[in-house]
């Protein structure tokens, strides 16, 4: 596969495969500068710190797979962490002391990142919006109304047996990573075997045929920007578990992590292609590199320096996998 | 009747906020304040006027912050070494058209997407700006500064530059082949070249053109506020696209106007900011205000392209009716 | 006198098909030639050709006595050879100055010269009597004077030989007769111009000499004043039947399947009413732009309709959308196939099974070898070969058809909409396409089969329908089949039929 | 599907390789990790600054890292220091609450963990913090600010600048002026209220804005010293910027004792400057992280009083102040 000439590899490079071998490659590389990555712990922790990257590269990988863009992310992540921790926190959570709290709380989180998805999706398709300014407002908005809810604080004082229940082990391994990897495999089943995983790749490929085929657009893209900002909740039950408190202001940088999580894995972002392997290797690579340049000692200036990197070779790896998709080399 | 709502909806809405403040405070329509706002709005609108350009050849500037911060990092240094203020400024500025330049490389001949490659840009260019700085904070010398708050004319020099450059891309877009061409390209790119349009030279020109924006005010706000900060120029990228779609830019391309579209758009954030100042507004009510502005502006451009659609097959109508 | 334009034994082929043999035209400076034929007998390949669009595979050309053979448009119009295409090329949110000089934008120190612009635009704007001004943007011409600026466009560099591809279309009738007059001029300055159309009153008209196309072949030529109109639709259709169209072997059904009760739309579609039954195939008949394709997309519900109902198997659709409408068993193969048909860059067995994945699961849950061994079963009982998980794109243009036949096929549909079903399709695989919409009714299915070959329509039709302008203006029972009535009554010339 | 099983090989291969890999040898040099949440202001640049040369002065190998605002990426920090079994951290958190699974995995890990500037919520887990009290500060600072202009008639038109609402600093500050503000019987009317999000831009827009809404305005608070250049800036441009005694003085106050504050100060323009006493803070928490990585025990919360610095005791406390520190070093 690798051998034949410069092209080949550039062919290669652009498959979900590249970011397996470039995560690999990367890891064998930093070793023996930090041998600390090689133990059992550190390599679940990475694992653990990539699992809610990789949940919200999931959701934007829905998305992008329709040629949409949800940048909602971190206004979503914030109200929904705010409104989880406004029922539930010991000092004057409304469902402070019920014995539901924790099941209605998450599912009030969850639902909550689905009906703002898919009222995203419904602008965005009925209405005709560009998703890009739709979920731009969304992120504005829902910033802007987590932190009037709270006043600005952080809210935490949440309730120990869901904390840790979330932050410890099933079987030896982390609970966070159980729920990564169920997301990613729900995700895969999604996509590869139900009639919807089909129909959202059809609206990726050719809006056109797709409705040609009787397929509902309206009906695919709420679902899809439900999924988006469902997974987006979802991480926000991760990070606030991880954190023990809510926040009410997100940092937005997270977005473009995302982002560059699925773009690195393979993600099309002209839509109708997606690897949920891609992606996962895509997340656990962007925080390899966020953490292997901590470990170095590098400064916070590299840090950055070396993401933006990352995500430049990944477009020029999009531009080529276009171009060699579409005949031109 | 709507239509004509609809069609001049940038300027309604800008009317409409600021009818809206002057009824919630007296004190917002006042010449003072029209001449504060017009300076606060300088550097946006500088850096809108770019965003629009990008916006019509049907891309988009993500590393515009960023851009705005190198060029901060990079000017703060020089003048920290106790080079010429203008040197300084002058050498800090040309880091714009440069990056732009790259930006344009990257799109125009390596085909990646514009999107990707400046938020690759993003980072990269934030980090550099960083490493200049290392994260210090930089006071500016009174010599530098004191720009920001001349006036000519009874105008303070901002404002002047601002004028300036909204001018000259108003005259480059609206006077010269390269504007006008980036219509068609904007338009279809494919349609443009089969016309004789060269597409890739006026992609680099337009991100050349979006880097030099974003160093201008990147200056422009420099020597207003006398210091560079870490933050500087932070998500000043969404508020430069939100002023661009204020004005009446599309996502899809093709459209958009530096004047008075990016000016218009410029304005009305400015004016929601300010207005919310004079008000003395609940500082939490910011960001929905201004979400729900820029969402509304986008439904009636919405609106609006859906009747030039409607139009058109009414033209048909007509010209086959009297067949 | 020394030729303008000379072409000799023009050929071309697509994938096998020929769609040009050995084709002659000849035409002098000051001189009209007025190209005719039946949809699909080659003028816009010809036209193709010059243009520079399409390279011929053999045959040589003459420009004023110089050999002529380019490679690009650009390079054709630098010869002088320019095209006033059908379709419009311009951009609208441009004014119509812009849009003229796009390439060449006349430039100075301080930016374009808007009055040397100004004054080039109105010269051109007025050899075509167009008295705009210049700067108006083109979104706020009608078509007719979009029409015009495409012509204008056409006459700004240094023209030698201007042609024309089907220009009144979208024009008024005082808009088109300024066209003739251009043309006239145009003439009388010495220009060649070559004019294609369907109205043939407008040719027989305007030409000098009128060259008559079938099939490729040239049929005729002569001097304008030797033809008559029916003269003309004669030399246009006289073809014998080279496809033995499959016999139906079951009878028509009783039920009304697809029934439009005074559809229309603004523009494109007026009032039209049609029903078709099981088994029954209703062809309709048409020229370009006679609303034939709008109005299946709005039985099909791609289209909101302005007023009129959809009745599909007696149920009232009161607001038609192709997810309805595919839930009730139609089925649509439109003419784009690229844009509306294929998945391009997915595999050919996701696009077989495109509309059938729920068929094929269980409360959404894909049962993913059944359906593929669906689509392999379908791909093999209609020949598609190869692997099945290529991308749809490298296969033939038939064979791409047919895996939009199969698409659908999978469907069993109760109603098939084909436009243009064997368009770009070679004649091996015309002849599968028309066994299978054989096989289609004999299963029960109702057709609307929509064609600009008379002979796929007369060959398969029970009932052929005729429009014309958005209208419905005749209707032939398969008895009163008669090519010319039918070419006529398209053309609206009722006079013959 | 085809790519899945190679990549799960590789994967696995890949785990193997981790797990194989050398075992870890530490030298024997003493190493601690320092996890700031953002380098935002130049009191984070200082302190880390400050804190760098405390530990370089006991020989001691940093490991930096910086958050960038996000309390999960702090958190991965830390893990990461622990996994390189570092003898100590010190963490700058981002709030209360987010640190205390920080502390939690430090505790496991028996590394010793150290707060700087902002203490633990809680619940937390055993840990040494050392604190300034930005309410009492403020408080202190705003109650100097009006003293200081008791001359004037009453009530001053005033205003604040508040930072980034998500910032519990900035909220604490707020709270502190607001208490002093009432109790000042009326000496203060607060007509501007400016959000800033801890942007100079911002900053600048909203006290221009402020002050053409109220021209008045004669007393004005800074959550923080680095908004001084905009609010320096916007009152020259309302012929504002005056220094003490000067009729049109506007009375300045400000917090954390930057070096622009500490000009301002000497130039007499700033009435009232609280200060953070960061050398004093870092020494502290170098100190306490050393002594714990020894086994020996501190007291859990070692306080910075503080102090306001003013015109009348700026020459005796100005060694207090980190920033005329850092002004001095600065041509």
């Amino acid at each position: 596969m690798i051998a034949g000439g410069p092209r080949s590899v550039v062919r290669f490079a652009a498959t979900e495969l590249g970011v397996v071998a470039l995560a690999i490659v990367y890891v064998l590389a930093i070793l023996p500068f930090c041998p600390e990555l090689a133990t059992r712990d550190q390599a679940f922790a990475a694992l653990v710190n990539a699992a809610p990257l990789l949940v919200l590269a999931l959701g934007q990988a829905f998305a992008l797979l329709i040629g949409g863009i949800d940048l909602s992310v971190s206004g979503v992540i914030s109200l929904a962490g705010v409104v989880g921790a406004m029922l539930l926190t010991s000092d004057g959570g409304v469902l402070a002391d019920s014995s539901l709290a924790i099941p209605v709380a998450l599912l009030a989180m969850l639902l909550m990142g689905g009906v703002v998805g898919v009222a995203q999706g419904a602008a965005v398709a009925y209405w005709e919006l560009p998703a890009f300014i739709v979920t731009m407002c969304g992120m504005m908005a829902m910033g802007g109304a987590a932190v009037w809810l709270t006043g600005g604080a952080r809210l935490g004082s949440l309730p120990l047996p869901l904390l840790e229940t979330v932050q410890g082990d099933w079987l030896r391994v982390p609970v966070i990573l159980w729920v990564a990897t169920a997301l990613a495999i729900v995700c895969y089943l999604l996509l590869q075997h139900t009639v919807l995983g089909k129909h959202l790749y059809a609206l990726g490929h050719n809006a056109r045929a797709a409705r040609v085929a009787g397929i509902s657009l309206g009906r695919v893209t709420c679902f899809a920007y439900g999924a988006s900002g469902t997974c987006s909740a979802l991480a926000a039950i991760l990070y606030t578990c991880r954190t023990e408190s809510a926040t009410p202001s997100f940092a937005r940088e997270i977005l473009l992590d995302a982002i560059g999580a699925a773009v690195i894995g393979g993600t099309s972002l002209s839509g109708g292609r997606v690897s949920v392997m891609g992606i996962v290797f895509g997340a656990l690579f962007i925080t390899l590199v966020g953490n292997s340049l901590t470990l170095l000692n590098l400064d916070y200036w590299h840090v950055l320096m070396a993401k933006g990197g990352v995500i430049l070779v990944a477009a020029l790896l999009d531009a080529a996998r276009r171009g060699v998709a579409g005949g031109r080399a | 009747m709507t239509r004509f709502l609809v069609n001049h909806s940038p300027a309604l809405l800008l009317v409409a906020v600021l009818i809206g403040f002057s009824i919630g405070s007296p004190r917002f329509l006042t010449p003072q304040n029209a001449v504060n706002l017009l300076t606060q709005g300088a550097s946006a609108t500088i850096l809108a006027a770019g965003m629009t350009w990008v916006l019509v050849t049907s891309g988009v500037d993500l590393s515009a912050g960023s851009l705005m911060f190198l060029v901060a990092a990079a000017c703060g240094k020089m003048l920290q070494s106790d080079v010429e203020p203008l040197m300084a400024a002058v050498a800090a500025a040309a880091i714009g058209p440069l990056c732009g330049v790259a930006h344009g490389m990257l799109i125009a001949y390596a085909g990646a997407s514009p999107f990707i490659v400046t938020l690759a840009s993003l980072f990269l260019l934030r980090g550099a700006g960083l490493w200049f700085s290392r994260t210090r904070a930089m006071n500016l010398p009174e010599a530098f500064s004191r720009w920001g708050a001349e006036k000519l004319l009874g105008v303070p020099l901002p404002v002047w530059v601002a004028g300036v450059v909204v001018l000259v891309l108003y005259w480059l877009q609206t006077h010269t082949a390269f504007g006008r061409q980036c219509y068609a390209v904007g338009y279809d790119p494919a349609a443009a070249r089969k016309a004789g349009v060269h597409v890739r030279a006026a992609l680099m020109k337009t991100y050349a053109l979006s880097g030099a924006c974003a160093a201008i005010a990147a200056l422009t706000a420099l020597t207003q506020l006398g210091a560079v900060s870490p933050t500087f120029g932070k998500d000043r990228e969404f508020d430069a696209i939100a002023a661009a779609v204020l004005g009446g830019a599309s996502l899809f391309g093709g459209r958009g106007n530096v004047f008075p579209g990016a000016v218009i758009g410029a304005m009305t954030v400015a004016s929601v900011f300010n207005g919310l100042n004079v008000m003395n507004a609940n500082p939490y009510v910011y960001p929905l205000i201004t979400a729900a502005v820029v969402f509304l502006a986008m439904l009636f451009d919405g609106l609006r392209r859906r009747q030039l659609v409607q139009s058109a097959r009414t033209m048909r109508w007509n010209v086959e009716g009297a067949r | 006198m020394n030729p303008l334009l000379e072409c000799r034994k023009i050929r071309k082929a697509f994938a096998g098909v020929r769609v040009l043999k050995d084709v002659d035209l000849q035409l002098a400076s000051g001189q009209v030639l007025g190209l005719v034929g039946e949809n699909g007998a080659g003028k816009s390949t010809m036209m193709n050709i010059l243009g520079g669009v399409l390279p011929a595979d053999d045959g040589a050309m003459l420009l004023s006595g110089t050999p002529y053979a380019p490679r690009n448009p650009a390079q054709a119009a630098a010869a002088g050879v320019r095209i006033v295409h059908q379709e419009l090329n311009l951009f609208p949110n441009l004014s119509v100055a812009e849009n003229l000089f796009l390439d060449r934008i006349p430039r100075a120190p301080w930016g374009i010269r808007r009055t040397t612009l100004s004054n080039q635009s109105r010269e051109i704007l007025r050899q075509v009597n167009l008295d705009r001004d210049p700067w108006t943007p083109v979104a706020q011409l009608s078509t007719g004077e979009r029409q015009l600026v495409e012509i204008a466009k056409a006459l700004g560099a240094g023209a030698k030989l201007i042609v024309f591809d089907e220009p009144t279309t979208s024009l008024t009738q005082p808009e088109a007769a300024r066209l003739f007059a251009i043309i006239d001029n145009l003439r009388g300055r010495g220009l060649g111009v070559i004019y294609i159309s369907h109205q043939l009153d407008d040719v027989l008209r305007l030409a000098n000499d009128v060259l008559v196309l079938r099939d490729g072949v040239r049929q005729a030529c002569g001097p304008a004043q030797a033809f008559t109109i029916p003269l003309l639709i004669q030399q246009m259709i006289g073809r014998e039947l080279d496809h033995v169209f499959p016999e139906r072997r079951a009878a028509i059904g009783e039920e009304i399947v697809l029934q439009l009760r005074n559809v229309s739309r603004r523009g494109v579609v007026d009032d039209v009413s049609l029903e078709v039954r099981s088994g029954e195939i209703l062809g309709i008949a048409g020229m370009m732009g006679a609303g034939r394709s709008e109005l299946a997309r709005l039985a099909f519900g791609l289209d909101p309709l302005d007023a009129g109902t959809v009745q599909l198997g007696g149920d009232m659709l009161a607001v038609p959308t192709p997810a309805r409408t595919v839930k009730k068993g139609v089925a649509l193969i439109t003419e784009d196939r690229r844009d509306d048909g294929l998945l391009l860059n997915a595999s050919v067995d996701d696009n077989m099974l495109l509309a059938s994945w729920r068929d094929h699961a269980c409360a959404g849950w894909l049962r993913r070898r059944a359906a593929k061994r669906a689509a392999a079963a379908m791909a093999d009982s209609l020949k598609i070969g190869g692997a099945l998980d290529r991308p749809v794109v490298q296969l033939s243009g038939g064979n791409q058809q047919k895996a939009i036949f199969a698409r659908w096929l999978l469907r069993k549909p109760r109603c098939l909409i084909l436009d243009e079903p064997t368009r770009g399709v070679d004649v091996g695989a015309k002849d599968e396409i028309y066994r299978l919409i054989r096989r289609l009714t004999d299963a029960g299915t109702a057709i609307l089969l929509i064609s600009s070959e008379i002979e796929e329509l007369l060959g398969l039709a029970d009932r052929v329908a005729v429009m014309r302008a958005g209208r419905m203006v005749g209707e032939f029972a398969r008895a009163e089949f008669d090519r010319e009535r039918v070419l006529a009554c398209a053309l609206g010339q009722e006079a013959l039929a | 599907m085809k790519a899945l099983l190679p990549s799960l090989l590789v994967s696995v291969a890949c785990l193997a390789t981790l797990s194989c890999g050398a075992p870890t040898n530490q030298p024997d040099q003493t190493t601690i990790g320092v996890a700031f949440e953002t380098l935002q202001t130049e009191y984070w640049v200082a302190s880390l600054d400050a804190m760098k040369a405390e530990l370089a002065k006991h020989d001691v190998r940093v490991l930096e890292a910086v958050a960038d605002g996000d309390p999960n990426r702090q958190l991965e920090q830390v893990q990461s220091f622990i996994a390189r079994k570092v003898d100590g951290i010190i963490v700058v958190p981002k709030d209360a609450e987010s640190v205390i699974p920080m502390i939690r995995a430090a505790n496991k890990a028996n590394i010793p963990i150290v707060l700087y500037n902002r203490g633990p919520g809680e619940g937390a887990g055993p840990c040494v913090t050392v604190v300034a009290d930005n309410r009492a500060i403020t408080r202190d600072t705003v109650r100097r600010m009006i003293a200081s202009a008791s001359e004037r008639s009453k009530p001053m038109q005033g205003m604040i600048l508040i930072g980034d609402l998500g910032d519990i600093n900035a909220i604490e500050r707020r709270e502190g002026f607001d208490e002093a503000i009432s109790e000042s019987n009326g000496a203060v009317e607060v007509v501007a209220r400016v959000p800033t999000v801890w942007n100079q831009e911002k900053a600048l827009a909203g006290v221009t804005n402020a002050l053409q809404a109220n021209p008045d305005i004669e007393f004005i608070f800074s959550s923080s010293d680095f908004l001084f250049p905009s609010i320096v800036a916007a009152l020259k441009n309302a012929d504002k910027y005056h220094p003490i005694g000067h009729e049109r003085h506007v009375v300045l106050g400000g917090f954390d004792g930057d070096a622009t504050a500490y000009r301002m100060l000497q130039d007499k323009y700033l009435d009232a400057d609280g200060v953070q006493n960061v050398y004093f803070e870092c020494s502290q928490a170098v100190d306490a992280v050393l002594k714990m990585s020894r086994g020996e025990t501190v007291e859990p919360v070692l306080k910075d009083q503080g102090v306001v610095i003013h015109q009348d005791n700026l020459d005796q406390e100005s060694h207090r102040m980190w920033g005329a520190q850092v002004a001095a070093k600065q041509p």
